[in-house]
């Protein structure tokens, strides 16, 4: 345990001075308050580059001996315990892989934005991205909890940004909230963790011996706590709100990098530091996460904001990430090391991808957001011609979401499905017939995340513009499109050398699970546990289509001709066609609504028949808010009020208060 | 010999102020003689950190870590909050709410209320404790009434009958002790003196001190606010002028805490039971619960920070409750960081409620706007007392609740219901006080903000790094409270 | 030998004690209240010099001429100042009425002494039972304080609460020490000028002394 | 290897020029059911040509996606084509791509043919492709739950594995595998465009689906997804045989088993063309919303058979 030196030798050290170097960048800003063209053309590349650091300090520290050390600051008898083994070194990578993208296109975005407020959005900024790697780096409770606070807090100033519009301030506020109450539910799981001796270092927690009712009780506030910062149903309520409020480049982080340190600390405490495992922990997981990925799914298929969507598929995705954190507890706990090694690969690959195909959305959308100024996919469409880049980038990120070879998202699947065929080897008969079904579950949830992507890239990119307005849209700048170059390579290559990747998780994988998992394939080929049982080429596979595609376009202009006429589309014999006979996006999503019904409280405004400007308004709201936060918020009321009554005003009340407290007081303590 | 200087300066201070009247430059004068209490508290907490705990004028006076952190800690702030209320007062006085008479009286009754506190803080005598929590309250009586409007009648007359009946049971309390003490001491002055209770507390009388302890509790409990003997304090701490709102909740609750835990020291040792510290742990569990649905529907700024005030005195209270070396530990830094950010809350909130020229939340929106730095000092200053860190009242929270947790789980439900709520609560108020759009026009003046940050600053710094003096200290008292 | 009926006159006079209370308790005149509250004071002023000279603790004349001054001269004098100022002596409705207060007091009563009991067992001093009586009559006054709906009869219960505590102080434990008997006296003294300040305040605010127009604050 | 490679080659050309012939002969055999007189068997061949010769005519702001869209198609299908094991069990392509990203496959063409329709911006093209969508968000995960039973039995997710374990077994009956073969069938006719839940020959907006999104192509590109229809048919069909009556497929290097794999071949694809055309002519299109339910029964026997297997066969 080496202690903090003037100049960094191992990992964590590093990791800790690119912190204080953003620190440093943060009240930088404050200074520069003057200056947009520094804050946006010097601070913002410096946090980029920072970021880059963060990443190859992890990619150092996946394979380096884990390196800690304790900070002169934090409370008297617990200084600031930073560590950093192979878990904290990948979502390191994940991490500053992601906001290094996110960052330089960040630097292009908000050129747009007045000095005064971008010098305390890049405060907030940086505070976040050091709060997030301090998470990842705490090795003791106190430190954790203030950098999992600060966490919250920056990005709810972030998220606050625009706080003229009350909508984004209740989303702001309801986001602060939900944050906050699991942050306690954190502090006591870190409360029975301790178990006993007042000592709160992570090294302590994992020594300490629990009973299976403390471990559960443990278990089950880190999963509330964790939970409602991943936004787990029934906790997800805020991320709709706070993720599409927040600046384009925030959302990102938020949907990218902010919900997997939730993943983080769940693994973390689960794995890690408590002693014992239990077989239910992961059926009640693997549930909670089925039942998460198919709500934020259907949900996000019946959005008409195009940020509410990406954030509702967040939910999902969370969902599927939580249900691998599921069955990879159930395989451990049943003795199936390899199995929950490779179940372990998926949850942490599909973190890994959806990191980078959610941050290149949610940018995307930024830009089209600067082009256009709106939000609502009604008014969008054909932004393809005007914007390019974008257009091309974003589908990228579109097609991995859908999970469709040979791009990331369906690498991560391919695994996670993989997963469950070994299920038979399972020793509880129960879950044997709950596990098909939660195949089956998966399944249909990327099913549907193709549906949702293929509304979003459509109505958004493709068909005629519904609003003249776009027709003057402007590509994004080059900063702009180089974060999103970054992003897509990023989903590319992820995709294509899966058998690399799953190389560089191996440390991971053996921290928590003791075991690695093999890969039988050669250098292209993925094939896990063994060549016989399952196999994936996706270089190959990306050869082949491409092959043949060339040739087939080869063929056709040498045997024929590329001879193409442009006329106007097929107008059926109806000469008005116009851009609002397109599909809408309510429209899209009308099927799905029809069938998923029972889940959502609909608000409908049809115009009637006579109107001159007839105008349609339909929403799909969560009926989980109405069942189950209303209530809530209704009982409160109701108590404070009754609490309210006591203070009842006259003062011969209060003496009678005192008065039989007394005699209370007397009678109990005397007899 | 500081203790003289620490006790005179403000007494001296409240003579000369009464005489000197609203002549020019009393304001400053209030301030300088605050400063020249800071400074002689600062040699003291010198001393006392040089060569240890002390006993001053042949026992009247005992310094111990306990008291002097609480010692420094009400010079401080009594020192930043007549900085404050400098602009404030004159402000306040030129919207014509007060007349020169009555800054004559506030000037003097707050030196006077100062050397009270300061009293109660350094006396031996638990007689002596008594008469100063008794002063100090009658000080405030007339601060609390200053504006003369009916709502501030009302409350000064409901905090003074209820305060003067609770502290007359706190002194049958201190009969009681007397009763059983001058058995063992003798009658005459030293039998009431802590140092020598204290070292026979071993033989007093349990039945005896169960009940003194039952008076005192009750008695001081009242000035304390918790619940259910707390009805007065929204009152009292909405209607005065707003530095006196900061005192007493920063300071006056602190020190009427101070005097429970002197007795429950006494009574610990002769019982050797813990009933002191379950009724403290139900009082103050009670005081959270109670104080955060309160929270919840109020209207009035100072009146939600007042109750924001009860919940944080009812989480010490249950802190000294479970009693324990962490616990203690974690209560006197809460009620430190408590005292720091509450006031410096007060203060923002007097900018704010004096440029709004109401205390209503609905008409105080987009201070951000209007004036930038109020609007920050307000919303750290809430995040800050919320208990998110890096601000230290987190640090505290930490403490208490993860101790909490393992010793008395029963009641984390109960905390983390509270602690939900009240965040609830203030923050929705408090964010579209300071965010959004507003038509009202900028701040004319520079308000003094300087204490606010001040405080902010140290809260932020105790959260991230606490001195090691200080800790000593703290670990110190946490351990002479039975640690 | 001499100790005994000195015993037996301020057992006499803690009863006297008791029944003021008592009287005070039913009282609805407020000058009437004054007077009580004078008598009460006088009680309480011998009984000390008495426990004084018996038990030659002499800070306890002090004490005792402290309480004839303050508690049976200034005090009383003022109070009827005031009601003749204010003029408002005239009957006033408590809040619970007489009988059921009474019966409340009898079941106090019984209860402090049921507390006391243990207590005075080990009680050195010539005077066993009237620590009880104290109490009793501290729970009385709190009582009375209850029932006032008026500025003046809530204050003299509240000085009739610090009259029994200095019995209590007196009779049980032949005094505090003289230091906390001047604070204390002196902080009483504040007291009642703080409320005189009051009581004119108020009036001039509410032009009456009637609490019933101080119960604007509270939660709506 | 080098044969395999051959081998590969071979296939993945034969399924490519066959596919047409398929789709050809199953018309036929509609239109004889039907009692119409027949076009020949070779007319899928005369269309194309002809689509190829002609002009493409694509709307003024179409967009770079759309003229790619189906040569993605294409190159998707001919993929798929190229793994499922039709004449030879040994194919290098295979462990490419097992059952999971054949599915995915699909969808990667599915998706592009839905992008492309709504780059137009018609409301008939919008229209398509979210019925396509609807269609297949319930499909798609219902075939992977037909490969789940099948990979459980073999313990593997290979084809080439998977048919060597089917066809090899002694013989026994799966209840498992019934269920998987139905739900196969109801997906394979949703997926392909058939009826009942869609209609090849139809322009009526009411009920069209495929058709809708591919009404703004034209000429090679009309082409080109016209051919890609019936590669996915033919895949289709090569996958169902493989999968339920796999008897009959050349194995590693048995080169002498070819010519017979390529006789059974064609017969178990001419039967199985003429039980689909039969199964058509017999059964009515169904409205556009019940097409979910339809596809929901298929789903639901699926996972009733993965859960058959869990129960009665481990």
């Amino acid at each position: 345990m080496a202690t903090l030196s003037l100049f960094p030798s191992d990992p964590v050290q590093w990791a800790w001075g690119i912190v204080l170097f953003w620190l440093a960048l943060g009240f930088a800003s404050l200074l520069l308050q003057g200056s947009q063209r520094l804050l946006t053309r010097l601070l913002f590349p410096l946090g980029a580059l920072g970021a880059l650091a963060i990443a190859g300090v992890g990619a150092v520290g996946l394979s380096a001996p884990a390196s800690s050390i304790v900070l002169p600051i934090g409370l008297p008898d617990l200084p600031f315990h930073l560590r950093l083994d192979a878990l904290s070194a990948f979502f390191m990578v994940l991490l500053g892989g992601v906001a290094f993208g996110i960052t330089v296109y960040a630097s292009g975005y908000f050129r747009s934005m007045a000095a005064g407020p971008l010098a305390l959005l890049s405060l907030w900024y940086h505070l976040f991205l050091a709060g997030m790697v301090t998470v990842l780096l705490a090795d003791d409770a106190y430190a954790f909890m203030v950098a999992w606070e600060v966490m919250a807090l920056s990005s709810y100033f972030l998220v606050t940004t625009d706080h003229k519009v009350p909508e984004i301030r209740s989303a702001g506020f309801l986001y602060l909230l939900i944050a906050h109450v699991g942050a306690v539910s954190l502090l006591l799981t870190f409360g029975v963790l301790q178990g006993g001796h007042g000592d709160y270092t992570f090294d302590t927690m994992r020594l300490a011996e629990m009973t299976p009712f403390w471990a559960s009780a443990a278990f089950l506030l880190a999963l509330f706590g964790f939970g409602a910062k991943a936004g787990l149903v029934p906790m997800h309520v805020w991320l709709p709100e706070a993720h599409p409020a927040a600046p384009s480049p925030v959302s990102a982080l938020m949907s990218g990098v902010m919900l997997k340190t939730a993943i983080y600390g769940l693994l973390r405490v689960t794995f890690d530091l408590l002693n014992i495992q239990i077989g239910w922990w992961g059926t009640l997981a693997l549930a909670l996460g089925l039942i998460t990925a198919l709500y934020g799914v259907i949900f996000a298929a019946v959005q008409s904001d195009m940020k509410r969507l990406l954030a509702w598929s967040s939910i999902e995705n969370i969902g599927v990430i939580i249900a691998a954190f599921g069955l990879t507890l159930i395989f451990y706990t049943d003795g199936k090391g390899a199995l929950a090694a490779l179940t372990l690969t998926a949850l942490l690959y599909h973190a890994l991808n959806h990191a980078f195909f959610k941050g290149l959305l949610f940018v995307g959308t930024g830009s089209v957001l600067h082009a256009t100024g709106v939000r609502h996919m009604g008014h969008l469409g054909g932004l393809m011609r005007f914007m390019p880049w974008t257009a091309w980038l974003t589908l990228i990120g579109a097609l991995a979401l859908a999970g469709l070879p040979p791009l990331n998202g369906f690498v991560s699947e391919w695994l996670l499905l993989q997963a469950f065929l070994f299920t038979p080897g399972l020793t509880q008969p129960y879950l044997n017939m709950v596990i098909p079904v939660a195949a089956a579950a998966v399944a249909l949830a990327a099913a549907l995340a193709a549906y949702v992507m293929v509304k979003f890239y459509g109505v958004v990119f493709l068909g005629q513009p519904r609003d003249p307005v776009l027709h003057h849209a402007h590509e994004a700048g080059w900063a702009e499109r180089l974060g999103m170059l970054w992003l897509a390579a990023g989903c590319v290559l992820l995709g294509l050398f899966p058998a690399q990747v799953i190389e560089w998780l191996t440390p991971v994988v053996r921290l928590l699970t003791n075991q690695t998992l093999l890969n039988d394939g050669s250098w292209l080929m993925l094939a896990p546990v063994s060549a016989e049982r399952a196999s994936y080429a996706p270089l190959i596979f990306f050869a082949v289509v491409a092959v043949v595609l060339g040739l087939t376009v080869l063929w056709v202009r040498r045997v024929y001709h590329g001879r193409v006429r442009r006329s106007d589309p097929w107008d059926c014999g109806y000469p008005e066609q116009d851009a609002r006979m397109q599909d809408s996006a309510e429209g899209f999503g009308q099927p799905i609504r029809q069938i998923f019904e029972v889940f959502m409280k609909i608000e409908r405004e049809t115009p009637d028949p006579f109107s001159r400007t007839p105008r349609y308004r339909g929403a799909s709201l969560d009926k989980l808010w109405f069942i189950l936060y209303a209530p809530i918020a209704r009982v409160a009321d109701w108590l404070s009020q009754q609490a309210g009554r006591l203070q009842h005003g006259r003062i011969q009340w209060y003496l009678i208060y005192s008065f039989v407290t007394l005699i209370f007081l007397l009678i109990f303590t005397t007899r | 010999m500081e203790i003289y200087w620490l006790l005179g300066i403000p007494l001296t201070g409240g003579t000369f102020l009464a005489l000197w009247g609203c002549r020019r430059h009393a304001p400053e004068i209030n301030a300088l003689f605050s400063l020249a209490t800071l400074l002689a508290a600062a040699f003291l907490t010198n001393r006392i950190i040089v060569d240890g705990p002390m006993m001053v004028g042949n026992g009247w006076f005992f310094i111990d870590s306990f008291n002097v952190f609480l010692v420094a800690l009400t010079a401080f702030v009594a020192f930043t909050t007549a900085l404050f209320s400098r602009p404030y007062m004159r402000i306040e006085a030129e919207h014509g709410k007060l007349n020169d008479k009555r800054l004559r009286l506030y000037h003097s009754s707050y030196q006077i209320f100062i050397a009270a506190m300061l009293l109660a803080l350094t006396t031996n005598n638990m007689g002596i404790l008594w008469v100063a929590m008794e002063a100090a309250t009658l000080a405030t009586v007339l601060l609390v009434s200053l504006y003369r409007t009916p709502a501030s009648l009302e409350a000064a007359w409901k905090y003074f009958i209820l305060c003067g009946v609770g502290i007359a049971l706190a002194l049958f309390g201190t009969i009681l002790l007397y009763f059983a003490a001058e058995k063992l001491l003798g009658s005459g002055g030293t039998a009431l003196l802590w140092t020598h209770l204290n070292g026979v507390k071993a033989q007093l009388e349990p039945t005896v001190l169960s009940l003194a302890f039952v008076f005192l509790l009750v008695g001081y409990g009242t000035k304390v606010g918790l619940a259910p003997l707390h009805s007065w304090l929204p009152d009292a701490h909405a209607e005065g002028p707003t530095p006196v709102s900061a005192v007493l909740s920063g300071l006056l609750l602190n020190v009427a805490l101070y005097a429970v835990m002197r007795s429950k020291v006494l009574v610990d040792g002769a019982l050797g039971n813990d009933m002191a510290g379950n009724l403290m742990m139900g009082f103050g569990l009670l005081s959270v619960v109670l104080a955060a649905f309160l929270i919840k529907r109020q209207t009035d700024v100072k009146r939600m920070f007042a109750y924001s005030s009860i919940e944080h005195m009812g989480l010490i209270t249950f802190a000294f409750g479970m009693g324990g070396a962490v616990a203690n530990f974690a209560a006197l830094l809460h009620m430190t960081m408590h005292s720091l950010t509450k006031s410096a809350i007060f203060f923002a909130v007097g900018h704010a409620t004096q440029k709004a020229g109401t205390q209503l939340m609905a008409n105080i929106r987009g201070l951000i706007k209007t004036n930038p730095t109020i609007g920050w000092g307000l919303m750290l200053g809430t995040v800050a007392i919320l208990g998110v860190p890096p601000f230290g009242v987190f640090a505290s929270e930490f403490l208490i609740i993860t101790t909490a947790m393992h010793e008395h789980p029963w009641a984390t439900p109960f905390l983390l219901l509270a602690l939900g709520v009240a965040f609830a609560s203030i923050f929705g108020k408090v964010q579209p006080m300071v965010f959004g759009e507003t038509e009202l026009p900028k701040l004319p003046y520079q308000p003094a903000l300087a204490p606010v940050f001040l405080h902010l600053g140290l809260v932020l710094m105790l959260g991230l790094f606490i001195p090691p003096y200080l800790a000593a200290w703290y670990k110190q008292a946490a351990h002479l409270l039975g640690g | 030998m001499s100790v005994t009926y000195h015993l037996q006159i301020v057992n006499f006079l803690a009863a006297l004690l008791l029944l003021i209370s008592f009287a005070m308790l039913s009282q609805r005149r407020i000058a009437g209240l004054i007077t009580l509250f004078a008598w009460q004071g006088a009680a309480l002023a011998t009984s000390a010099a008495l426990v004084g000279w018996s038990t030659g603790q002499h800070h306890l004349y002090y004490s005792a001429a402290l309480t004839l001054v303050l508690k049976v001269i200034a005090m009383p004098w003022f109070f009827f100042r005031l009601v003749r100022k204010l003029d408002m002596d005239r009957d006033v409705e408590p809040m619970i009425n007489i009988p059921t207060t009474m019966l409340i007091g009898i079941v106090l009563v019984i209860f402090a002494f049921n507390l006391a009991q243990p207590i005075s067992e080990l009680s050195g001093t010539v005077m066993r039972s009237t620590l009880g009586i104290a109490l009793a009559c501290v729970l009385l006054a709190f009582l009375m304080m209850i029932t006032r709906s008026k500025a003046i009869p809530q204050v003299i219960g509240f000085l009739a609460i610090e009259n029994s505590l200095f019995f209590a102080a007196t009779s049980a434990t032949y005094g505090m020490p003289l230091v906390v008997e001047l604070g204390v006296a002196l902080d009483v003294l504040v007291g009642v000028l703080v409320m005189g300040i009051f009581f004119f305040q108020i009036r001039e605010t509410f032009d009456s002394l009637d609490l019933k127009h101080m119960e604007k604050l509270k939660e709506r | 290897m080098s044969t395999g490679i051959l081998l590969q080659l071979a296939q993945t050309l034969l399924a490519i020029l066959l596919a047409p012939l398929l789709m050809g002969w199953v018309n036929q055999c509609r239109a004889w059911l039907q009692g119409r007189s027949a076009p020949p068997i070779t007319q899928p061949y005369r269309t194309l040509r002809k689509l190829f010769h002609k002009d493409a005519v694509i709307a003024h702001h179409a967009s770079p996606l759309f003229r790619f869209a189906p040569y993605m198609i294409f190159a998707c299908m001919a993929l798929a084509a190229g793994i499922v094991p039709t004449l030879a069990n040994d194919l290098p392509f295979s462990p490419a791509a097992d059952v999971i990203a054949l599915v995915g496959i699909f969808a990667l063409a599915r998706v592009f043919l839905a992008l492309a329709a709504m780059d137009i911006g018609t409301s008939f093209g919008t229209l398509g492709a979210r019925r396509e969508m609807l269609v297949s968000f319930l499909a798609e995960p219902a075939l992977l739950m037909v490969f789940f039973t099948a990979s459980l039995i073999s313990q593997s997710t290979e084809l080439p594995v998977i048919v060597e374990t089917l066809a090899h077994r002694e013989f026994a009956l799966y209840p498992s595998l019934a269920f998987a073969a139905v739900a196969f069938w109801m997906i394979s006719v949703a997926e392909n465009a058939r009826i009942p839940v869609d209609n090849p020959t139809t322009h009526l907006e009411l009920t069209m689906i495929h058709e809708a999104m591919i009404l703004e192509y034209s000429a090679r590109h009309l082409a080109l997804i016209e051919w890609a229809v019936a590669l996915k048919l033919f895949t289709y069909s090569a996958l169902g045989i493989a999968l339920f009556l796999p008897w009959g497929i050349a194995e590693q290097g048995e080169l002498g088993m070819l010519p017979l794999a390529l006789v059974a071949m064609v017969a178990k694809l001419l039967a199985g063309g003429a039980v689909l055309a039969f199964l058509e002519t017999i059964s009515a299109k169904v409205r556009l919303f019940r097409a979910p339910e339809f596809l929901g029964t298929a789903f639901l026997l699926a996972v009733l058979g993965m859960l058959i297997h869990f129960m009665l066969e481990v």
